[in-house]
């Protein structure tokens, strides 16, 4: 299999305004926060962000701008956190769209692109508001009529996953729970994997079960240590509390967010190496 | 890496029949007594209540119920408990993995025995929001998203919602939006324990140390409460020491300290 | 987590006749095949076989009369011995039933009983006589009309797995390849774990990554060891060349096969020992 | 554990241009120069052939092609060859698993370039029986079954096609069920290459030392040759130098003599 080495800011280039992008990781942890700082640097604008449950990663794409849209079950920063200030503002304001889901039915629209068919049967959902402001459909089974939600086919244009260990080739390892990363990588057009470290993958021949993504569905692979930052990634660095605490007061002030994000994230050496 | 909860004393409950405990106490004990022996249970983000109910309640009456988190731990037996409740800490002693998806689909098959979910809004029939304030399409308060809980509220044999504000906000005559609706079995909040009957949440039991008028004027929908209605057995000192033992660091404090809402 | 060790005779005691029955496994490797011969030695009969691919377990399943129908994409014992011979007859005598499935329609079938679904989606299959004689119906997708074959929910009342090393509370190590395994695992209603040895699950702790089968999702386990043969298994032994061979020689007439399976199946010690 | 292929001699091919090969080496090499380099390429069950094949491209021109197969390797290095196509040998030198499922699922998404797959019965339009002879509630022969074939001919790229038996019974005018039909593009057999154009079957070349006699009186089907139909170029000295290296014990012999039918 052929090399896919890059660096983070030719794998990024590759998304458009307007993209599908997927997220890996949950909440606080192993979000792939290299990349989404290496978006807010690009400048891009209008993406869709899809992930179950996001909380830095999503709330600072809405809050410089870069997404328009967001499908998602969650977006927070859980308890010691709590609510996501700059989703709050961008969504309260109408400059993102907030398509709400269910965990599940991200997870159902994922299978679906997976599986190459237009939709999928998804259990639950009845009596939920989500159906109505979605237009989400239900279907009749054809062997007993009964009625089921039918999530469409969600197909990220792109899927960014952090892992702890990834080869040249893109196979990724990861330690602890995967999420619905797999789901993701799966299922997009262009997966990039960013990894705390690139290893020789023969290192990988002894134990292919704790290899999570194939290399062979993998389009990039970056170096980039504590590329989760300032999320946590398991087994190596917890959540940078601090970090997060300060993000948080300043994301509830577009100026104050404007100077934190100048300072953390636009520059490339700080956000590259911080904490 | 993550700290424990904050030593903030909230609630209306004193220290009562000589143990010390607050309304996180009483409500970690009162989730815990909920659980069932060999039951499969799910808590997801954001539900650091639920993560020490049901370790509390292995140690106790439950020892063979089967833990099942967003973490993607099975059974896991923590060092020390996170904030986070989708933290690696969660997956410490776990013999398997499972994703989400895995816990998701268990509950649409029908195996998943009890989910524990919250709202930001939870309605007489047990109905939750965890979507908007105001309008969906222009919020007045953008909440977080109900993640797992439409899914879920229908699937799960039974949910049990817990809120760590019990007041006319959260309880309310009337959603703004339904994130989700389902088989809600109880609700517990730092006043009292709901029970579900014939699909109207009414109180089944009150604290000890909080008042009828207190319960009524902090709920939004109409309960019926009087001189009978039962006082919540106050927590054991086995179940106190056990819970000092499972969560020494007080993280069961940390919900009534935070804007966060639980989520699924 | 409960202690679910049991003997192998009881475990697969709750299986009755007519039961829908799933095996582990693909060809000649991995088969549950200590379940399997316990089975005939139990004299069940009327099962509903489900395998993507089956080999030995199905075709000695057919021959004794055990199934009465097989769900399967392939039954053969691959180039190394050809054709299923007891399969062949009885299907083609007409006392087992070939529900023609694609591997793919199996697994279908499979997701939508794991996803509390009754149906699902399956891409490709059109041109394929398979629908017709299957009953398999199209659908519209809700979205966009484009029509799509429904797979119906398989559910199998028992699913047996063998797998390398697993603990008293079921949970199951597959060393290598899974094969559809951990699908029939979440798909049927009560799962039977075979292994090679059982273990002491804290040595799992270390890497939960290669426990393919979660314990929470077992119902009974039992210590086979051999329990695979003749089939292989993975890092400790191949297939029975010597015996394979025999037995599909001897499969080829009734009165052959009944020798062959009084002298090595019907006696446990035999079975359990052999090779 | 498994042993290799029988020595038997089987086809009309004798050593031609110096370098000795039969029908199995004219086979595998025309299989292999059909794969492209950077493809993702599938076999199945009961696949000596394309196993070699695959294995045989990826020293030959397509280095980057990525072998998936049914066993659940990612381009395995095997050091022994299986005539079980699905054996854990398969599995040596893989980085990661792959099961079926994720495979037809890659078909599924378009992300499949080719698919190796064969048939007991093949049509002039490239469809294929794997099912049944006869009536297929009552068949004279039960056939093992299409394994994946009714879902990846539709949904891979485009499939390739192998038979070691091209004789009438096999190469046939109708077949007595159409197991799958799709996206055929090569069919390759012991006489001859066919593509497909414009939804038939067309010989591309006669292999060395067949006879056009023998091609037209072995095929069900009418084709069309003449003096004008290209011989295949036989397999180079590099070529059989780098099959016998990739398959040292002449596993692609071993479908000659087997009563199994190629799967998917």
């Amino acid at each position: 299999m052929r090399d896919k080495v890059t660096s983070l800011a030719q794998a990024v280039s590759g998304v458009k305004d307007g993209d599908i992008v997927a997220l890996g990781g949950n909440t606080l942890h192993r979000g792939p926060c290299a990349a989404v700082h290496e978006l807010v640097r690009q400048g891009r604008r209008g993406l869709e962000i899809v992930k179950t449950a996001g909380a830095y990663d999503v709330d600072l794409l809405c809050a410089t701008g870069v997404a328009g849209a967001v499908s998602a079950g969650f977006v927070g920063f859980e308890t010691p956190f709590g609510m996501a200030p700059g989703y709050r503002r961008a969504v309260e304001s109408g400059t993102v769209e907030a398509k709400e889901h269910a965990c599940y039915t991200v997870i159902a629209g994922l299978r679906a692109a997976i599986q190459g068919v237009p939709f999928m049967p998804v259990a639950g959902m009845l009596g939920s508001h989500v159906l109505a402001v979605r237009g989400f459909k239900t279907i009749a089974d054809p062997y007993t009529g009964a009625e089921v939600v039918a999530a469409p086919a969600l197909i990220p244009d792109v899927a960014f996953i952090h892992v702890q260990e990834a080869d040249a080739e893109g196979n990724g390892r990861i330690i602890g729970t995967r999420f619905e990363d797999v789901l993701m990588a799966k299922a997009a057009r262009r997966v990039v994997i960013t990894a705390e470290r690139i290893v020789d993958g023969e290192t990988f021949e002894a134990a292919p079960e704790t290899v999570a993504i194939p290399g062979f569905m993998v389009d990039a692979v970056v170096e980039a240590p504590r590329g989760a930052w300032p999320c946590s990634c398991a087994g190596l660095y917890g959540y940078d509390e601090e970090y997060l605490a300060a993000y948080v007061t300043a994301s509830r002030d577009p100026a104050d967010l404007a100077r934190f994000v100048e300072t953390h994230v636009l520059v490339p050496e700080t956000s590259a190496v911080s904490a | 890496m993550t700290t424990g909860g904050r030593e903030t004393a909230v609630g209306p409950m004193e220290p009562a029949g000589g143990y010390p405990f607050g309304p996180a106490e009483m409500m970690a004990v009162a989730l815990a007594r909920l659980i069932r022996d060999g039951e499969t249970v799910f808590h997801g983000i954001a539900s650091p209540l639920p993560m020490v109910a049901i370790l509390l309640a292995q140690r106790l009456h439950a020892p063979n119920c089967v833990y099942l988190g967003i973490a993607g731990g099975v059974d896991p037996r923590p060092d020390t408990l996170p904030v986070s409740t989708v933290g690696p800490e969660l997956l410490v002693g776990t013999r398997s993995l499972v994703t989400l998806t895995d816990l998701f689909d268990l509950a649409a098959r029908g195996r998943l025995d009890t989910a524990f979910l919250s709202g930001a809004q939870i309605d007489v029939t047990g109905r939750i929001n965890l979507s908007v304030i105001g309008d969906f399409a222009r919020p007045k308060v953008r909440l977080p998203g109900g993640a797992g809980s439409a899914a879920l509220m229908p699937s799960a044999r039974r949910t049990i919602l817990w809120r760590t504000k019990h007041d006319r906000r959260a309880f309310v005559e009337h959603l703004d939006f339904v994130t989700a609706a389902g088989n809600v079995d109880r609700v517990v909040t730092p006043l009292c324990l709901f029970c579900r009957v014939h699909g109207r949440l009414q109180v089944e039991s009150i604290h000890p140390g909080v008042s009828l008028e207190n319960l009524v004027a902090a709920t939004g929908f109409g309960i019926e409460v009087g001189p009978e209605t039962p006082v919540t057995p106050p927590p054991t000192a086995q179940e106190l020491a056990l819970l000092a033992d499972v969560d020494p660091d007080g993280v069961r404090r940390s919900e009534f300290s935070s804007s966060s809402v639980g989520g699924g």
